[in-house]
């Protein structure tokens, strides 16, 4: 295994550490690993927290924020974080107005944040909302499975229901948008190498040199299929398919089309899937009015990349050129 | 079972057994969990079994129900992903049914062993054959309950880690319909469970250390 | 060979169609293969240009719009652009008070730049002025080598330099401010793995599991010396050490610290790597005042990371906090 | 040399041979430029002689300068990196001291080849024993030169040639101390580099087409 690290069961805690001292404007509780806007709680507003597994890097302490987060748990590399976490920055972000957990759909997450909004409820007395992403068209037969995965949409329904607490929307409002957000998107990843989690110290899966997995998620694991490499042409078609089949996304506002790399993948590749995407929804008569491209949520050192669309209208795209000020996604301030 | 019954010291045997066969199987648990999931379940029960462990250490639970619901808090805040409210929830629910007694005949701790499992059905909504951790707890509970009549202790608990081998070998031709495992689809047939496969080791560790 | 391309022929001018598609404050001219930004030129203000191979982005064309470079020119990857690239886009840059070269130090890159400057004086009258960066100090002897190589530094001089032309100073008050921050600024980088040329199809070397490459460039060529695998620690001792022995970075102002990922380095490893390095920086008397981590400078799909070091005074420090407005670094508008 | 002497002709069937031989060893000058530099020597010459050809089939350009010119922009145009400025100018240079020549006897094409070198030295300041280009091309014109007195233009051609093969094979003790491979240090010593590799096919075509 090779990787900048120290310690594997340091890794979490050591980029922690990097992370408060790189950035003045976050206030890091390294006990509770917990990332914090530093001016929070922010009276007033809906607090937005969300979490996860670590290695999805800035997914989503690098989204912390004026504009979105205001904290976010990590946990573990690709392990939920615990539910006295949550609470703990649940109770660190309350300002008055309640507090939107932003859980993505895996087992463990869902759990975990499930307990620590009972917790919330007995213990602490704050309101809490908790909306669940599911965006991942990968996984078919929902009633056969743990349901869809919450992958790229949960970049975007943090920076919407963020910009939309800043509004001063009341949690039901503040809820209602990252509902509405997730329910307009639809993402699809692919994998050309897999990654390696530091405790486990070897590659999650192997993968020929001369095959690519198709409909992973972004914890490593294999996809639902592995098809021989093609190039990024028919790669591209692989994943916007079955985004369109899912939705229609030929809607007036337009879409936000969002190329994510999973973390190895350099710019050079991710603006070429771009073109090749782009070129497919031209034909498929899909409109693109906002675009974002890079690595934002990531499965560590995984080459490869995946396509979230979402659907825009007026109120959503207001929502997603409002300033925003994270490490991970600024503009306007 | 034991013949004066099961205390706060047999309990405390039986979760350091499970906490040393989780640390001796940590390599196994993690290879299993990266064929159909995301390679972190050995490491996870690992960091909360330590944790678990060093709270027997510092002793301050006196007592079945004190101890086991101390077990339950510290893996809930401690594992993590999908196992640690499972299991966690297995131990709090097994303390409630508990309650405040000090010594656990057999058929009470039968009992509380099938709250526990309640419970994970609760938390996770398993179903038989969905490819969990239940595949290999449920017979278990099944297997005590059926030998408890008959059997001596030793035995009773004997059959029931018997039950539960057999039940996580039976997960490896399962298609996963909970937990990551599911997302591979068919993909997930020819694997063994990484949580039936801890959950096995539970509860030979009882029979281990409570027979 | 694994990647996200069609044919490796056309990986540059693919990639340049994603970013146009991608990016409307840009304006790309495909045929010359230029990053324009889209209200080229401005009027009155100093024109800032670089380029050079591609495979590094977001390092030139993501640096291109208000608050740092006017344009940019891509070569194949690795490979300089050539004079009539750069002769082209000086032309489309200058608003009247002429242009400046950002030149990387590799001697086909100050070659091109050098015949488009002769060609510039002769053909069109625009005054040019070109600033060589200079700051890797994994190259010694320069008397015996092509000189040091620019690499990181070269960054900061894009954003720093074009903070200078918004603020309207004139061409040499520009290339002075180019020059200071390259004098002020030194980088020293390592590699965990080889990347592949997508023309070449295989890696440029190989590295065993157990060895990295420590003092490579950012052209995926192997390093000065090879090293068993160390960690993060160890890592940043190998590379604080000589940036600290070349130069005193103890001013008053405090210091720039720049990690950064060479493509195929997650965050969370970039933020241990971070933290390494600031706490050796703090036992050895230099302050931190300004951060920046990322893959910023890259070498394809290469594993491993630089650092860079910049001594900071209030006028760099201004400078480097006025607002920018690019693809790959945006605050304050 | 061609007993009537060197004319656009003979100097197009020479570019032309030179295109062919970098083609094939496209992959070999990639490999070189892998060990101490950066992987795309091959790839630029390949491209740039592509382009070079293609000029050449237009048929635009008449008579020995203006061809030499012509190659020469087109490699400033379309190779970059370090290999684009000086191959460029060599052609460059060359077409300068040709001048409007029509035919170009042993000795001006002897002088022609040597401004061209003499540009490249000037373009990039390489020294004997730099590890560049250099090293092959100023054999070759000193060989060149030598043998023109005595022998055949073929002969003297060959000796050239020979000449640059030597220079180029001479190249692989040696430490660069310019260009990108400089910055490999004692590590660049044992590899052969990849621009005197090129410049000998260059002067091999000549010897193939104009002996
Ligand atoms: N809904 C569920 N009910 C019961 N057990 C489950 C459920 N989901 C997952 N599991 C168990 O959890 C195990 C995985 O645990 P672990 O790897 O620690 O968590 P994660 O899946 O979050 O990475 C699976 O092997 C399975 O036995
Ligand atoms: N200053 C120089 N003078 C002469 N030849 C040089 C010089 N620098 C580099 N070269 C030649 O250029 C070759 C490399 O060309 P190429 O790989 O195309 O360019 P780059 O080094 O920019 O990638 C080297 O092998 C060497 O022969
Ligand atoms: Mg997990
Ligand atoms: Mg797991
Ligand atoms: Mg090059
Ligand atoms: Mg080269």
């Amino acid at each position: 295994m090779k990787k900048l690290i120290n310690d594997p069961a340091d890794v979490v805690t050591e980029a922690l550490s990097g992370i408060a001292a790189a950035h003045p404007d976050l206030r890091v509780d390294l006990e509770h690993k917990i990332i914090y806007r530093s001016d929070a709680p922010v009276q007033g507003k809906v607090g937005l927290l969300s979490g996860g597994g670590s290695g999805h890097e800035p997914l989503h302490g690098g989204f912390v924020g004026p504009g979105m987060l205001d904290a976010a748990c990590a946990g573990e590399v690709f392990t939920s974080p615990v539910p006295d976490q949550m609470l703990e920055a649940t109770r660190g972000i309350d300002g008055g107005a309640g507090v939107l957990h932003i859980v993505k759909n895996y087992t463990g997450d869902v759990m975990n944040f499930e307990m620590a909004a009972e917790l919330a409820a007995a213990d602490t007395g704050v309101e809490v909302v908790s909306v669940v992403t599911n965006d991942d068209v990968a996984v078919q037969d929902s009633l056969y499975t743990a349901g869809r995965r919450g992958v790229g949409v949960t970049v975007l329904v943090e920076k919407l229901a963020g910009a939309a607490a800043d509004e001063g929307r009341d949690l039901a409002g503040v809820a209602a948008i990252a509902r509405r957000v997730n329910d307009a998107g639809r993402s699809m990843g692919m994998a050309l190498t897999s990654c390696t989690v530091p405790a486990a110290g070897q590659p999650t899966f192997d993968l020929p040199e001369d095959e690519i997995e198709i409909g992973i998620g972004i914890h490593g694991e294999p996809g639902r299929r592995r098809v021989p490499l093609a190039p990024a042409r028919e790669v591209a078609e692989m994943l916007v398919e079955p985004i369109l089949a899912d939705r229609d996304f030929t809607g007036d506002g337009g879409t936000l089309l969002f190329v994510n790399g999973m973390g190895g993948t350099p710019m050079l590749e991710l603006y070429v899937m771009y073109r090749e995407v782009s070129q497919i929804l031209a034909k498929a008569g899909v409109g693109v009015a906002r675009s974002l491209v890079g690595p934002y949520i990531t499965s560590l050192e995984m080459a490869g990349c995946s396509v979230t669309l979402l659907q825009l209208d007026d109120e959503l795209m207001r929502l997603w050129d409002a300033p925003v000020r994270t490490p991970g996604m600024r503009w306007g301030a | 079972m034991a013949g004066a019954g099961i205390d706060a010291a047999a309990l405390d045997r039986w979760i350091r057994a499970f906490a040393a066969a989780i640390t001796e199987h940590e390599a196994e648990l993690t290879r299993l969990d990266s064929a159909i999931g995301d390679a972190d379940h050995g490491a996870n029960m690992t960091r909360g079994l330590k944790a678990v462990v060093a709270k027997l250490d510092d002793g301050a639970a006196t007592g079945p129900g004190a101890l086991l619901k101390q077990t339950g808090m510290t893996l809930v805040s401690t594992v993590g992903g999908a196992s640690g409210p499972l299991y966690g929830t297995f131990f709090l629910r097994m303390a409630t049914a508990v309650g405040d007694t000090d010594t656990l005949d057999g058929a009470a701790f039968a009992a509380a062993l099938r709250a526990g499992v309640e419970g994970v059905v609760a938390r996770g909504k398993a179903e038989a054959g969905d490819k969990t951790m239940y595949d290999a707890l449920a017979p278990a509970v099944d297997a005590l309950d059926a030998a408890l009549g008959g059997e001596d202790a030793a035995g009773a608990l004997s059959a029931a880690a018997a039950a539960a081998a057999a039940g996580r070998d039976a997960t490896t031709p399962m298609q996963a319909r909970k937990g990551r495992a599911s997302y591979l689809g068919e993909r997930s047939v020819g694997h063994q469970d990484p949580g039936a496969t801890s959950a096995a080791l539970l509860v030979q560790a009882a029979a281990d250390t409570l027979g």
